[in-house]
């Protein structure tokens, strides 16, 4: 059935224990995005380390599936991971989400994050899946500065 | 459903779309009719044999396909102000849509070519709306006061999804200019009481206006009876094309009102530095109208007015008790609104604990064809009001069955299960 | 006409009501494109398919219907940027017709809540039009000069039926906020050089707007070549549905105006007191769409690419050559606008010494079935100007036949006979 | 042919030769008349008698044959007839213009006017055979007043 493509398995678990869920202090900088449309929201911290290393991404917000799971994916890929490669996921889920469905995902980059590939094909839902994305490209982006 | 003369499959065999199959085989089961109607086949043959045999443009052509669509296009009006008991057929403007009908009338306001003191606008004046209107009824004023410098105030909802009345007097006063809010509400499915509001806006000299979008298509809807001064609504929503849509407002405000869009044939006369305009309703249609669209909409009122209204609110209140009941046996299921059928039209709005809409809507979609709408539905602030970011909305229409509910209610159950 | 790949047999086959007979057995000659287009089977067909199986409202809805109608909604959109070379897909606004997408420009100067230097319009500030608009470029600026106290200044007309912009640097000058001119005329069919205009209007700050309503049916228009900051033209003229128009604008200028109609969709959020709005193009779209309208203009300018704009243009230049001569030899006919088919398009308007108007038009079509308008044509100062009430025009489109210049010509002698 | 229900020999002969153009003194009143969207244009005087007799209607206009015909019928069917009488004519003759073709004009009163009963089917024109008749109407007011 079509909703397999959308609720993967790994979604739904994600989005129901979500993973390193909640605030948590030191943080170098927090944002809160919200999706104005649906209501969905997000709050985001961002630890960074020496070399470019995150070394915590935490955060609370509330939504659809969609949404909280992506939160909770991006969590696992980028504690843990340098900016850098962080961003690259960042980049990649980005183009897979705005590629309506054509864009061959690669599995190398986005690791757990390729569960959401049937989510470019609802365009509406795009923008759940990124809310968190955006705002942690955000957070790091004034962390660094 | 199929007392008397009205038989709801005999009219589902009316809408081409209602046998189509989903992507995977799944059935469609259509309820998001509050958001934009299906077509009967009526509709669509009437638009496509105007486009085959009849097009041109309209009232500026003399040779015979202008003569056949200008009559096709005025009798469209005919049957709507027959449809909407106006008092006269040039009450009746063609717009594109609800929208563009309630913004005409806020853009009657704060003119300063207007002399007419009921269409004066300023500090100190009011504008009084509702706490559940549609955006279309919210964001037009909203401008009109930024515009002009003018006070918009609202009506409270209760717990009930009632409009909260009690402070009528104290809303509603000298200062008020136009008192505008929803006739039946496409969140919560309330049907709001005109009487009270309109004697109030009389004794202070206010105008009052009813966004008439979810009314008009479920419910025989007299204006000359309601005796508001303007009504909006919109063909989509009932049965008819998209592109088209209707304010009807009294012939003697119409008539006072400045020109709001400029162009061809709402004029009398052009020079290069005036102009003198048309009589209504063509003073408010500038530019080629939605013509065909005009002419579907004319065959969708021929059919609801076949079908009969009282017999399409007698088959959409019995979904609407149906509907209740069901939704009510679907556990920490909370209903947006009133939750008797009293007073209220076929649109059931709730919430399920720890599952949002969005993911409700999809999976009903998704595994049983189910089309619902989930979000604020145009109505945020009514959201807002009741705490909530979103709710899925189940609405009914004449085409609309028992066994779809008991199907939403199926999905319903799916839903939990997958996030239990 | 039949040169290359163009084939006006094989096109005439496209429209269904290009075969119909009128009452009283008369074929139909159809010379009134300029007014309204026919519209192809394939248009018709895309509009039912829509309505028959894919139709949903846009945006709003997550369910397949939903995603289908936005899907091919959205796709008309990148169908029309890329029929124009819109350098982004977000810079074509959908409005009713031309003559929304002209007041939309219109209504965002002198508003008092955008404080954008450019759509500040007052005493002093200055407007230019010229003296051959169609009323959709005159109007919506009287009004504006009217709310605003700004002044509104136009290009005469030469006696060819020209642009005069002898006084180019004295009409566009610094108090200059806007200059709005036709692209094509729609009585003379003059096609206005636009470089110089927007040159100087580059030199003094101001804006530029080109009504495109009878340029973009009619050959290759590429609004970045062109350079203007707005565009409008309408659906119903290049073989789309009615009820749809175009407004295209540079991405930042339409960023920086402020919303224009207020409604549903056109939001980012909304409070009781306060809303904010979507990013372009959906802030100028209120409100449900014209949903079908719009796909059904995508199927026309895919048909309109499939033939190419190139072999339309030049098929049309074949038929001006043809009816000008053709005419020339009517005895007395005057032409109003250039006699020779150099920047001109296939709009012919014209006079018969003491024979109105009217009269001709209606023996053309009651005694031969020729579709012709007649009147001012929605250009009445244009006509002020040539000290005449109204012209007879016949226009041209890709499905016209010498054959049927032929049929006009001779029902021309057939009216001088009856009045003779 | 159609045409042939809306240019009866009769308009065309009244359009060719119109009858009693020209404006006479003396005159009780005078008023212009505008059809703004075609250009028609008429210019009328009347001159009334004792016992409600009309001594003279005289006239100028331009526009097409439909509104000049008009003009000239009128003249001849007012001109020595009463006030009362020809504002009956103008009543019916106004009936059957705005009865879309629907009405059976009466023929006794109408006399030569009838010849417009095919106008009624094209509303574009039913304003050209009126413009006369509503200013001489109007003159009639004028005049009385
Ligand atoms: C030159 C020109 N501008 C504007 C318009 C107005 O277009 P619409 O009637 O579709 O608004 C027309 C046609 O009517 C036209 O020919
Ligand atoms: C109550 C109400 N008002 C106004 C509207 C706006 O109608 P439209 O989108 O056709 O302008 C809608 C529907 O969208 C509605 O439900």
């Amino acid at each position: 059935m079509i909703a397999e493509s959308l609720y993967q398995e790994l979604i739904l678990e994600h989005y129901k224990h979500p993973q390193g869920r909640g605030l948590r202090d030191p943080y170098d900088a927090e944002v809160h995005h919200v999706n104005p449309t649906c209501g969905d929201e997000v709050t985001m911290r961002v630890k960074l380390g020496d070399g470019g290393k995150v070394e915590d991404v935490s955060y609370d917000g509330q939504g659809c599936s969609i949404s909280q799971a992506a939160a909770s994916v991006l969590h696992e890929l980028a504690t843990g991971s340098t900016v850098g490669h962080s961003l690259e996921v960042v980049e990649e889920f980005t183009r897979l989400m705005q590629g309506r469905g054509q864009v061959e995902p690669d599995e190398d980059v986005l690791g757990d994050a390729v569960a959401f590939a049937g989510v470019a094909k609802f365009p509406a839902r795009v923008k759940c899946a990124l809310l968190a994305w955006m705002a942690y490209k955000d957070a790091v982006a004034r962390s660094s500065a | 459903m199929t007392d008397g003369m009205f038989d709801v499959d005999r009219i589902r065999k009316d809408f081409p779309i209602l046998s189509r199959e989903l992507p995977g085989g799944r059935p469609l089961v259509y309820l998001d009719s509050g958001n934009s109607s299906q077509k009967p086949a009526q509709v669509i043959a009437t638009m496509r044999e105007e486009m085959e045999r009849h097009y041109s443009n309209v009232g500026r052509a003399l040779h015979t396909l202008g003569a056949e669509s200008t009559a096709a296009y005025e009798a469209a009006r005919d049957k709507v102000a027959a449809f909407i008991g106006a008092p006269g057929r040039d009450e009746v403007i063609f717009t594109k849509n609800a929208s563009e009908a309630l913004n005409l009338v806020a853009y009657s306001f704060g003119n300063p070519t207007c002399d007419d003191e009921r269409f004066r606008m300023g500090p100190g004046d009011e504008i009084v709306i509702s706490e559940m209107e549609h955006h279309s009824n919210i964001v037009p004023w909203q401008l009109l006061a930024q515009r002009t410098g003018a006070t918009l105030r609202w009506f409270p909802v209760t717990d009930e999804g009632r409009l909260d009345l009690s402070r009528l007097e104290e809303l509603v006063n000298e200062r008020t200019k136009i008192v505008s809010v929803v006739h039946q509400s496409n969140v919560l499915g309330t049907v709001n009481p005109v009487d009270g509001i309109l004697a109030r806006a009389r004794q202070v000299g206010a105008l009052m206006m009813l966004d008439a979008s979810q009314s008009v298509p479920h419910r025989a809807v007299d204006v000359a009876a309601l005796g508001a001064d303007f009504v909006a609504f919109t063909g989509h929503k009932m049965l008819g094309p998209s592109g088209i849509g209707v304010l009807w407002g009294r012939h003697d405000l119409l008539s006072a009102m400045p020109p709001f869009l400029g162009g061809g044939e709402m004029i009398e006369a052009v020079w290069m530095d005036h102009s003198t305009f048309a009589p209504v309703p063509h003073k408010f249609e500038a530019g080629t109208p939605p013509i065909v669209e005009a002419i579907g909409l004319g065959a969708a009122v021929d059919y609801l007015t076949a079908v009969g209204m009282d017999e399409v609110l007698r088959h959409e209140h019995e979904l609407t008790v149906y509907g209740l009941k069901a939704l009510s046996e679907v556990p920490g299921l909370r209903i947006i609104g009133p939750t008797t059928a009293e007073d209220r039209g076929g649109v059931l709005s709730f919430t399920i604990p720890d599952i949002h809409p969005h993911d409700v809507g999809q999976i009903l979609d998704d595994n049983f064809g189910v089309a619902v709408r989930v979000g604020h539905h145009c109505a945020r602030p009514l959201h807002l009001r009741f705490g909530i970011p979103a709710t899925t909305r189940a609405s009914f229409y004449l085409y609309n069955t028992t066994d779809e509910i008991d199907a939403l209610v199926r999905g319903l159950h799916h839903v939990q299960k997958v996030f239990g």
